[in-house]
């Protein structure tokens, strides 16, 4: 039984997974520390999985369909590991405004890549963020957490073709 | 009364089973009534082959799937001037709109390639290009009364084309509903 | 931390600038540290050092300067030798790390790098009135003796000190200021409802989950004065008896969730937060919980849900927070910048605060602009400006000489406002009245590039992803309204879809649940209202659209052959 | 004879409809609505479980205020007048159902509960003849690895009602509601095949509080699924003389 009230193990000796612990350790391993824990989660690895989810799950003895509802339910919780480089294209209303769906258009067909999603080769994620607030600089793209701003069309595409050269 | 001063009445068949028409044919002895208050003027059960002008009622079943049910709409509509959609296909596209959520490439290949072992083909010559949606009626023109059903019941059936003969509208849903 | 300590920090700090004769200011947050302040920065460091200028130049990274669209900025301030003279300072705009060994050689020789400076001048200053963002920009975000050294943490000396809750809430009442994220509640009103309720435990929330796009004032107050917030919900909490707070902040803000729980730890030390705060009978703590990327949990319940460790599903009010909130408590839920506003109202006076904006609309509001404007960036202004002050004399007008279209407020639950109304004062009654909102202060100006149809349609877009997917008008609704705008936008609608799209706006501003559906028609209401003629201009008969359509969409069954 | 029950809790008097009617101040103006046998529709909502306010059926106007309440979620107070079936609600209702049917693939004479569904007698109640709306068509999956029962997707309407019935009655948990928005889905445990789903108890309470033929027993047949709900009220009643 995947709910039987005993505190599981660590789903192994990856030393991430004591990150995750003291996340919910720090909440008491009470359930309101869901969210908590999913960025922890998160962040230790780079995405949540299926071993995470049920780690969670009977760790926080929340079943395990409310821990898959509310992991989906937000976006920035990411179900699969993400590529070696992350490109972020705000699509908030003033890069909109300032030509940022054609960035998004370009990135898609130029890697065959969709919107959260990963290259095959596991070399670039496309992520197309709600608004960064960092609109005074729009249009705006982040590279590997690198905020690129005020590039349009054939600037930003060369500067995105000499990041994913690095 | 004489032919002439009768309302003209037609019935159309798009994509669907034929079985709102076998409802209309289980009216039974009603027909003949029918028949003796309209004058039918285009109906796959009858002769006609062209669909005439000035027409006052048309009862369409079967929903929208290829160009060719979309030109004959556009006709139909304008030479009639009450048009009943008539029974679920026309209503909702029903059962024939089942192929919708796959795409119509993916329905077709399933269909005439992969469950074909011998000489797995595509029909393509003289058949109508399809629509890669199947979609109601009053998708492509203005429908002015509804009776869903699959098929609407005789019964349903005659008490709408009575009311609109006796020049009442009548109340389709007291009578029947989706999928009866 | 007593009052004499708070003084005795703050006389410190005023001596150890006495001792400067230069203060540089270089902005560190999101938009100028994106374009390398932070090399300007140790550029500059290592130019002083070089000069050997330590001693009377002081390098610092400060909070947001409003220009962002020019930064990096750099400020460098003399010191005046007068206590209460007016600053005298100079603006660098667009500094590179190449630019230090200038701007240090400037400050020996006392000439400005020409090349470099911004005219202080321009109405782009000289027409904002900084109240919640008077030390944006000024202090070290970083340090909470910047803050107190501004007069930091004596409103909420003066409101344990010399006031009850009551006197605290009457002062807040008496302001008129009204809640800063979209609503436009009075906040004395709402303060005072869950001070009267009787609770063994409160809970007080701030509302930094900032999701409008196109909006960044809560983000950059967080950034740049997250002390300020903090004394803002501390001096809250004591009005309305709360004793635990929460920050519920976008985890896409790093830099404002980094500056804001060093501010908490700073403030934990100096015992203003805590137990018996500064030696009142008082006790009130604060936590940090981050958002994960849903718009809707800006909607209180769906925030509180939120929290709760839910999925941030909104639910019926009532019972509203105020009675049955966070774990069933009664909750004081508001937005960052109604709690920035609070220590100026407790230290001047509700009165005082009183005499800037219109009747009913009192204070200042920070504004993002940004859009199609020369100026994009963050502005303070008093309420009731006009739009087209805040355009053409802030924003210094519309880039590339095209014309002015629309300006957007409130973003996917605003509307859009054409150039007929730019005459209208900023207030919220005013906005409303025209199909729009005042919101958390997003201004997009659009020019006449932009097709409206479009502009509803990114909108609706943002809210069919952002619906929760609980209630069915807006689950449903949002999405119908998508595809129909899609069709406009590619010439494919007919009368009947217009006829749709007017119904489902109706019944979706009607039905929904929460705020998110009710207000998610806004764009194309307002987009209905004033450029109903681009709509107009996309419509077909009927034959035109399905014959055209049955062509696109129509395949031949010889096709399918082909490709299979 | 009056439908309130003799009780010590407070008794509110109102209107609804210009009739006058009485309710315990707990009582919702729905359930004050059926006591008195007026007839508002619902979708979301079975008595015994808790409201949620999803489906907007309800929406009831209240004299005085602009805005429209769910009668399932707004509790009855003195003096109120409400309205139950203004010429704006009855459209709004009509709209509410087209866009249902719109969202997802129902198709009335392919399916087991023909003639015992709840969306499909509703719909007929508000007289939606037909569909305005285009149909999303959405590809959905059926799962039909449960031993006894098996999910259509293509006709759900996300009311949440077995999500509610197997965590407040079974208590088990096995459904909830993942992803958001139109892409919203009902699932169980960690969205695996509800055959492999190691939480459920395989009692059906799902089966036959749902309103649809999204949830149905194997082996029914169209128009053969009679869904039974006579246990929930016992064991609502059960649970409360436990507590008492």
């Amino acid at each position: 039984m995947i709910l039987d009230g005993r505190k599981p193990p660590l789903p192994s000796a990856d030393k991430r997974w004591r990150l995750v612990d003291a996340a919910m350790r720090r909440n008491g391993y009470r359930p309101q520390g869901l969210i908590e824990t999913l960025h922890a989660v998160q962040e230790a690895f780079g995405y949540v999985d299926d071993a995470a989810l049920r780690f969670v799950s009977q760790s926080l003895q929340v079943p395990p369909s409310q821990v898959l509802g509310v992991t989906t339910f937000y976006h920035q919780f990411k179900m699969k590991p993400q590529g070696r480089h992350t490109c972020v294209i705000c699509t908030g209303t003033a890069c909109y405004i300032k030509g940022n769906d054609r960035a998004l258009e370009h990135v898609q067909k130029t890697y065959g890549v969709s919107v959260g999603g990963t290259t095959p080769d596991k070399e670039l994620s496309l992520v197309a963020a709600r608004c960064v607030g960092a609109c005074g600089l729009a249009p705006v793209v982040i590279l590997d957490g690198v905020v690129v701003g005020k590039l349009v069309d054939e600037a930003v595409q060369a500067r995105i073709r000499e990041w994913l050269k690095t | 009364m004489s032919e002439r001063n009768k309302p003209r009445f037609a019935t159309l068949w798009l994509d669907g089973c034929s079985g709102c028409h076998m409802s209309f044919l289980d009216m039974d002895e009603w027909l003949l009534d029918l028949a003796g208050q309209v004058e039918v003027v285009y109906s796959p059960l009858v002769d006609t082959k062209a669909f005439p002008e000035n027409v006052d009622i048309t009862l369409i079943e079967g929903g929208v799937a290829s160009h060719e049910d979309i030109e004959k709409l556009l006709k139909i509509r304008a030479r009639t001037k009450t048009l009943i959609a008539f029974g679920d296909c026309a209503v909702t596209a029903n059962v024939p709109a089942m192929r919708n959520p796959f795409g119509l490439e993916a329905v077709m290949k399933q269909v005439y390639l992969d469950s074909d072992a011998i000489q797995p083909q595509v029909p393509n010559l003289i058949v109508p290009q399809l629509l890669d949606r199947v979609v109601p009626v009053h998708r492509i023109v203005k429908v002015d009364v509804y009776i869903p059903g699959c098929p609407p019941s005789a019964r349903t059936i005659k008490a709408v084309v009575g009311e609109l003969l006796a020049g009442r509208q009548p109340d389709v849903m007291a009578l029947t509903r989706f999928g009866a | 931390m007593t009052n004499e300590e708070l003084l005795a920090v703050m006389e410190q700090e005023r001596q150890a600038k006495g001792q400067l004769k230069y203060c540089v200011q270089v902005c560190s947050s999101t938009g100028c540290a994106s374009s390398n302040s932070e090399a300007v920065a140790a550029a500059l460091q290592q130019q002083v050092k070089e000069a050997n200028l330590q001693e009377t130049v002081q390098v610092k990274l400060v909070g947001c300067m409003g220009l962002c669209a020019l930064g990096p900025l750099v400020e460098i301030e003399r010191v005046q030798i007068q206590p209460g003279a007016p600053p005298d300072v100079l603006l660098y705009q667009s500094v590179t790390p190449a630019d230090a060994p200038d701007i240090v050689a400037g400050l020996a020789s006392g000439q400005p790098v020409r090349r470099l400076r911004l005219e202080m001048d321009d109405p782009f200053f000289t027409r904002q009135t900084k109240v919640v963002l008077a030390q944006a920009g000024r202090i070290d975000p970083e340090r909470i003796e910047d803050y107190i050294a501004e007069g930091g943490y004596q409103a909420l000396f003066k409101a344990l000190a010399e006031m009850t809750p009551a006197e605290v809430i009457e002062e807040v009442s008496k302001s008129g200021l009204r809640g800063r994220g979209g609503g436009g509640y009075p906040t004395g009103l709402k303060w005072n409802t869950v001070a009267k309720v009787q609770s063994d435990q409160k809970y007080l929330i701030c509302n930094a989950d900032e999701g409008d796009p196109g909006a960044f004032m809560d983000r950059s107050i967080l950034e740049s004065d997250p002390h300020l917030v903090i004394e803002g919900m501390i001096i809250g909490a004591y009005a309305v008896g709360a004793n635990k707070g929460y920050v519920y902040v976008r985890a896409e803000y790093p830099l404002a969730v980094k500056r804001m729980r060093q501010a908490i730890r700073q403030a934990e030390r100096a015992g203003f937060l805590g137990q018996n705060i500064c030696g009142a009978d008082f006790s009130f703590n604060v936590e940090i919980r981050l958002g994960a990327g849903a718009f809707v949990c800006g909607e209180e319940t769906a925030l509180m849900a939120s929290i709760e460790g839910r999925r941030g599903a909104p639910r019926p009010r009532p019972p509203y927070p105020a009675a049955s909130g966070l774990w069933g408590k009664p909750t004081l839920i508001n937005n960052v910048e109604t709690f920035a506003n609070v220590p100026g109202i407790i230290l001047n006076g509700g009165d005082a605060y009183a005499r800037v904006g219109t009747e009913k609309s009192k204070g200042t509001k920070i504004f993002a602009l940004t859009g199609k404007v020369n100026h994009t960036g963050l502005i303070e202004v008093p309420m009731g400006v006009t739009l087209r002050e805040v355009i053409y004399e802030i924003g210094g007008g519309i880039p590339d000489g095209r014309r002015f279209k629309a300006v957007q407020t409130g973003g996917p639950s605003g509307g859009c406002i054409p150039e007929q109304f730019l005459d209208t004062p900023v207030d919220y009654e005013s906005l409303s009245a025209l199909g729009s909102i005042m919101g958390s202060g997003g201004m997009i100006v659009i020019d006449d590039s932009s097709s409206m149809i479009d502009v509803a349609k990114y909108f609706m877009e943002f809210s069919k992803e952002e619906s929760c997917g609980k209630c069915v008008p807006c689950r449903v609704g949002t999405a119908q309204m998508y595809d129909l705008l899609c069709k406009f936008s590619a010439g494919e609608a007919t009368e009947f879809d217009l006829r749709l799209l007017e119904d489902l706006c109706d019944l979706v501003r009607n039905t929904s649940l929460c705020g998110l559906g009710q207000t998610a028609p806004n764009p194309v209401i307002s987009t209905l209202k004033y450029f109903r003629d681009e709509y107009l201009a996309k419509i077909k008969k009927p034959e035109e659209v399905f014959g055209v359509a049955a062509r696109a969409n129509g395949r031949a069954p010889g096709q399918v052959e082909q490709t299979a | 004879m009056s439908p309130v029950p003799i009780t010590t809790e407070p008794v509110k008097t109102f209107k609804i409809n210009g009739q006058d009617v009485s309710a315990r101040e707990t009582e919702s103006i729905l359930q004050a609505a059926r006591a008195h046998n007026i007839d508002i529709p619902t979708l979301c909502h079975l008595e015994g479980l808790s409201s949620t306010g999803a489906c907007r059926l309800c929406m009831v106007e209240i004299k005085g205020s602009n805005k429209l309440f769910p009668a399932c979620v707004t509790r009855v107070q003195e003096g109120i007048e409400v309205m139950t079936h203004s010429e704006r609600l009855v459209k709004y209702r009509r709209m509410l159902m087209e866009l249902i049917f719109s969202e997802r693939n129902h198709v009335c004479a392919v399916c087991v509960v023909n003639g015992h569904c709840e969306l499909q007698s509703t719909a007929q109640k508000l007289g939606m003849d037909h569909v305005r709306y285009p149909y999303l068509n959405p590809q959905l999956e059926v799962d039909a690895s449960h031993e006894r029962y098996a999910v259509d997707h293509n006709r759900c309407i996300l009311c949440t009602r077995c999500v509610r019935v197997c965590d407040e009655i079974e208590t088990a948990h096995t459904w909830d509601v993942m992803g958001r928005g139109i892409g919203s889905k009902v699932i169980t445990d960690f969205n695996q095949p509800w055959g492999e789903s190691e939480t459920c108890t395989r009692c059906g309470k799902c089966v036959n509080v749902c309103p649809t033929g999204a949830l149905f027993e194997k082996g029914k047949s169209v128009a053969e699924m009679a869904k039974q709900r006579q246990f929930l009220p016992y064991l609502v009643s059960r649970r409360e003389a436990m507590i008492e």
